[in-house]
């Protein structure tokens, strides 16, 4: 057991720290901030200040130095994440191009794509959307209905992709279709690159529950996407897509324990303002949480010693996904209870303004649903990890 | 023994319901929701009620009112909640509940008809910006000529009520009623008055809510004049809570019961992996669960309105064991629904979210499952010999 | 709604309490009396009970005159039952043949099952054992495999039964028996009474977690069993069994509630005797489940308003059994927390002996087990109740 | 960055499950569980682990230990808890490591040999009858001379015991350890003392108990003498209830997998409505959700052990946070074992209620959950600023 960093990384990190604190404005540090200012403004804010930040060499930490990267560790890259949260940072707007579609195109894409791809994409000139899930193909990418029918060198692409996130703002989306006509489930598909702005590709915003339109839908009506603009080959759109998300490993667990913490501090900080925090029922519940956040803490240094020491993973990163997103909502449906008949006011005393807390807790509902269910992922650990039977 | 709504309630609750089908459903919600900045408060649906008699539901007969008791009315919450029904129905029929006990016969004249006909729109105000619902959280003071200082927050629909009861601290207690001598209580130091939205001193500011379906006000009252229920006291106050957590109770059990529905309804149609999600076992033993609790939470609903209604012994705790599985039950149900709808279970553009906020609201209306706990618990821990 | 009885059930309620009050021993309201006796003891004393009981008209309470009950109401049937545990009466000893069998046989025995089995039942001279249950065939009952092969006027029954709640001290047993050769699943079963003395009926009682053997295992080898000696028809036994298991309505609710109260109050009074019904977090716990305690009553009434309306339950016994099985469990989870350290004694200070409330606890880990899983309840809820489509 | 077992730490895992498998497997256990008037303490299985060295893994070296940290000795408890292993390995080891740190020179010399070969059984007295874990259980006075007066309940195996670590009050607290010099904590009048089993004014009894794999005594003493421990004081006995809580947790551990690994063998093969029991989604995603919980639950302990063996400024949270989440994760799971195995799960001549008692048990040693918890809302929302 060895719980500390080596030199370079804490090195590493002091550097990333003393651009954080000269380039992160004051405002940014107040709880609640993001939710003060409009969607676009915000969106332009963070794209602006994520270039900055590439620009400066905080940037795919962990690639190789030929895309781009700074060749460091999965630690460092770790170290990256939560001082970035630490600091008050805004989440990066081009995280799916990052963590997904980059390590991709490094993996099995043509040298033009590489070029083509991942400088841009690290310098935040080309933000990326991703598009799978469809109406009727949520939990079961498999089951998706966009098609592609080859015309020339060209695809002509119809069909309908729903929870894209940036959708209105991204430039480009990678997207699974159906490029073989007549097949069925993972068979005949490929990962097409689209430019957003090409005739045809149409958007609309989805707005959420908590008033948020992050999401979008995608039309697609005939649009032509050049056969060159696929990753991974042609008909081998499943074996890309899974390669891709191989790569969400987890790894983002011990940024997201120290984001979480924050959001928990902050609901104390509310208890507190409400008189709540010294109620015994309400502590139980509390630290019951707290406990659910610490084991994450323990999940992501588990993963990162894996990762480190490249072992595969395997079914792992289902683990990961049910605790965060379970103790994320379930942090947040405690900062319901404590509040009391304030729960229905966004600003139930002058001082406190929950706006933010509410959005976030809105959110937290979300998280079961998206990047594959809590039903699924269960499946996933109950077939792959437990070895029960399977279902019919 | 005969536990189980009569023919006459089963027929209401139809009646409501078709209504609501035919005059305000979930398409008429979303027109309410989304017009941020209306008051909230569909005329045509207020007219509607109104002429139903559904208003001067616990109105007694000499007034012109149906004269039934909380037994029915919880009839009428419950199919408000399950169509998230918006306008200020509970709160006018609680202010009335609150002058038809403690008001004066004058003052009983001039609020109940106009109330049950739905000329006047009433509500109460009990409970003051972070305060809890009872004695302690109230913030505002009434000085022995009845002006009323101070705030009250959250109020349903008081920038559109006439007519509001707000619970105010005296600093003398009044005698107990010297003509009535109702005998109700021991008093203690807290009152309940009418006051009238147009007075001077009077401030009303619409409050920013979760809820899109039901709209919140705060008060603001400097030395506004209002007129004492004369036979209010704590009693009283605690029983209008015991009215609002059983109407809050109802509305939570009909907006459980259609969650649960949409929710079984819509995971029948959906298919995933080839398969109806609904018959994927996980999520049906849960909705199955989710059936049996609110099952639960509908007989507990009628049990505590038949128990305030028939002054049994056991209604402090019934109304506690209400108001708090109910909240269990909607909170879970309406939780599933939202993540057994999937990606669009989380979307503005389904309906999904109103019945989840509702719930949240609801759940801390009256009372959240804490205070109700430890009720249960006084009632039932401390008494054992 | 109106929740009194009427008045000849009120009358019937004080002539039991009356003869309740001269004939149950002071020592048997003393709690955890029972656990202090040995189990043959306590069986002698039961069965002799509930004997005179029978003998002084407190028996058959609902059932017909002609068949030697009373003649009463379902809701005089409840007060019976109610009335019995709040008195502090032991339990029957004969509760299957009682609940089951008796109305099984009222509805499709033969004239002289009727008078050979009815009577002596209700006087406690016969007590019937159930032998459903197999190794094998627990929740899934039409798995069995016990079988009987017609040999001349006489079926020769091979087999095992499993979970037989006084299998060691009953003297007949109905049982489910595979009496068409070949036949599976719910097809060529027969419902078959089998006298417990006779050669080849073995009996090896099973001791429970708690270390009490209420249950016993029943071996049949070539046991000859009358054709006569069979319920329902030959080759009916399915329907018969369905009939059979009908009559368990969750009519004892109310009952139940009372028992369940009865043990709420006793664990008040050790949180009280360990200075632990103070604490707010605890009370919260035992609040819950007394939540789910008055649930069930107000279930109870539900089931009995319907009971005497002759309305058809259809699966509202599913949801009483998952209703009862849980509060139960649940507060014995609670008891069992609020114990802290002195959980694992049976006597954690002098003056508090908890062997009976311990074994109890233990008990209830059983009932979300037998008569139908949770897992199975669950299953008929969803199906038949909320019409969700069936899992394959 | 590595969070995991050392491949020294792994291959002592396999060695200890290894040598359960060979010498002493669940019908061992059974023999000792059923002949309910042994003591409870298997010398041939006493013997076996004195010579592979694991009562001395945190005896220092100097002693003849392996000289070993927490982390290993969690290695050992959570084997022993996958196998229900009984006798006083814990309690030995917890004795052990008070007398380490607090015991005087000629104390550590006398006890730490004997001890880490198996020739003294050992255990700990912290809590009187009905008597949380902490300073204010505590039921035994010392005076000045060390002579002890009071009780002691559900103390591990005193009646074998040859010396028990004995947490008392002190009418006047002891100076500071003037020899040592030690600093730790305040004093605060509680003292630890070494007491011989047959000193005079010592009175053992067996306490009947619900978990047959470790037994219990009662201890009733009147002017026993006994020796202190010269650096023993308040911190001290909180250093031992940490360590005893990173243990029973370790334990809790080793149940909850093993109570989770045997429950999906066995519906792996069990067949019901002709499919393997295992098979039905509602009981596969359960079993999946208790895989997390006990997966994160073996990591809190892991970590604890560390925080503890490395003095982090964590190691207080670290402690609680493993002790409830393992409490939870055992509690479940072996509640899920007796529902997932059928009748025969609910039965003596199966194996499963074993695991469940051990469970429930160890779930409240060393600290329940209600004051693991408490302790962590004092650690993180107390001190947010």
């Amino acid at each position: 057991m060895d719980l500390s960093y080596p030199p370079e990384a804490e090195e590493f990190r002091a550097e990333l720290c003393t651009w954080l604190a000269a380039n992160i404005p004051a405002a940014w540090t107040v709880p609640g901030f993001w939710a003060t200012v409009g969607e676009d403004e915000a969106f332009d804010l963070r794209r602006d200040w994520e270039r900055r930040k590439a620009l400066a060499g905080f940037a795919g930490i962990d690639w190789p130095v030929e895309y781009g990267g700074r060749g460091g560790t999965p630690a460092m890259r770790a170290i990256h994440d939560s001082e970035l949260v630490r600091a008050h940072a805004p989440r990066s707007v081009n995280s799916l191009g990052l963590v997904f579609l980059a390590p991709t195109v490094m993996a099995v894409g043509t040298p033009r794509q590489k070029v083509e791809i991942i400088g841009p994409m690290l310098r935040n000139e080309v933000i990326w959307c991703q598009g799978f899930s469809e109406p009727g193909a949520g939990s079961d990418l498999a089951a998706l209905r966009t098609h592609g029918v080859l015309d020339g060198d060209e695809y002509v692409v119809n069909g309908q992709k729903v929870w894209t996130t940036f959708a209105g703002r991204g430039d480009r989306i990678f997207t699974m279709v159906r490029t073989e006509p007549g097949s069925s489930r993972h068979r005949g598909l490929s990962l097409l690159l689209i430019d957003m702005g090409v005739p045809g590709a149409q958007v609309r915003p989805i707005r959420q529950m908590s008033g948020v339109s992050e999401f979008g839908e995608v039309f697609f009506t005939d649009v032509r996407v050049p056969a060159s603009q696929c990753l991974g080959g042609i008909g081998n759109g499943w074996a890309t897509a899974m390669l891709l998300l191989s790569f969400e490993r987890g790894a983002a667990g011990i940024s997201q324990y120290t984001a979480y913490v924050q959001a928990y501090d902050e609901i104390v900080r509310v208890a507190r303002a409400l008189g709540r925090d010294g109620d015994p029922v309400l502590r139980q519940e509390l630290a019951r949480r707290r406990v659910e956040l610490e084991c994450l803490h323990y999940q992501a240094m588990h993963v990162l010693t894996e990762v480190e020491r490249g072992h595969d993973l395997g079914a792992a990163s289902s683990v990961t996904k049910l605790q965060w997103s379970q103790a994320y909502q379930g942090l947040f449906e405690t900062f319901d209870e404590l509040l009391g008949a304030e729960v229905a006011l966004l600003r139930p005393t002058v001082d406190l303004d929950l706006t933010a807390l509410r959005q976030e807790s809105f959110w937290t509902r979300s998280v079961t649903i998206w990047g594959g269910s809590s039903q699924v992922q269960r499946t996933i650990v109950a077939e792959r990890v437990l070895g029960l039977p399977r279902g019919s | 023994m005969y536990f189980a709504l009569t023919d006459e309630q089963r027929a209401l609750a139809e009646t409501v319901r078709a209504l609501l089908a035919d005059r305000f459903d979930l398409r008429a919600v979303r027109a309410v929701v989304d017009d941020e900045r209306g008051d909230g408060h569909p005329a045509d649906l207020w007219r509607a009620i109104g002429e139903q008699g559904w208003l001067s539901v616990c109105v007694p007969q000499e007034h012109g009112g149906l004269g039934l008791g909380l037994l029915d009315a919880q009839v009428i919450a419950r199919e408000f909640g399950a169509g998230v029904v918006p306008g200020p129905w509970a709160a006018t029929v609680l202010a009335g509940a609150a002058v038809r006990r403690d008001g004066s016969p004058e003052q009983a004249a001039a609020v109940l008809g106009p109330l049950g006909v739905g000329e006047l729109v009433s509500t109460v105000a009990l409970r003051g910006p972070g305060g809890g619902f009872g004695p302690g959280g109230i913030a505002v003071r009434a000085d022995a000529a009845g002006r009323l200082d101070g705030a009250a927050s959250g109020v349903e629909y008081a920038h559109v009520a006439d007519v509001i009861v707000v619970a105010a601290t005296e600093p003398n207690p009044p005698g107990v009623d010297a003509g009535g001598g109702s005998g109700r209580g021991s008093g203690g130091g807290v009152g309940l008055y009418l006051l009238e939205r147009g007075e001077a001193g009077v401030r009303i500011e619409r409050q920013a809510g979760i809820d899109g379906t039901t709209r919140l006000a705060a008060l603001t009252l400097t030395g506004a004049p209002a007129a004492r229920l004369p036979g209010s006291d704590a009693a009283a106050l605690a029983d209008l809570l015991r009215r609002g957590a059983v109407l809050a109770a109802a509305d939570l059990v009909g907006v459980a019961r259609a969650a649960l529905a949409r929710t079984v309804a819509y995971d029948t149609e959906r298919v995933q992996f080839g398969r109806p999600v609904g018959s994927f076992q996980a999520l049906a033993h849960h909705l199955a669960d989710l059936h049996v609790a609110v099952t639960m939470a509908e007989h507990a609903v009628l049990y505590a309105a038949h128990a305030l209604d028939e002054n049994r012994p056991d209604a402090d705790l019934a109304v506690a064991v209400a108001k708090s599985k109910a909240n269990q039950a909607a909170g879970d149900a309406t939780a599933a629904m939202v993540q057994y709808h999937g990606g669009i279970g989380y979307t503005w553009e389904h309906d999904t979210h109103f019945f989840y906020k509702r719930a949240k609201r609801l759940i801390a209306a009256f009372g959240d499952s804490r205070q109700h706990l430890e009720q249960i618990a006084r009632l039932t821990v401390d008494t054992v010999s």
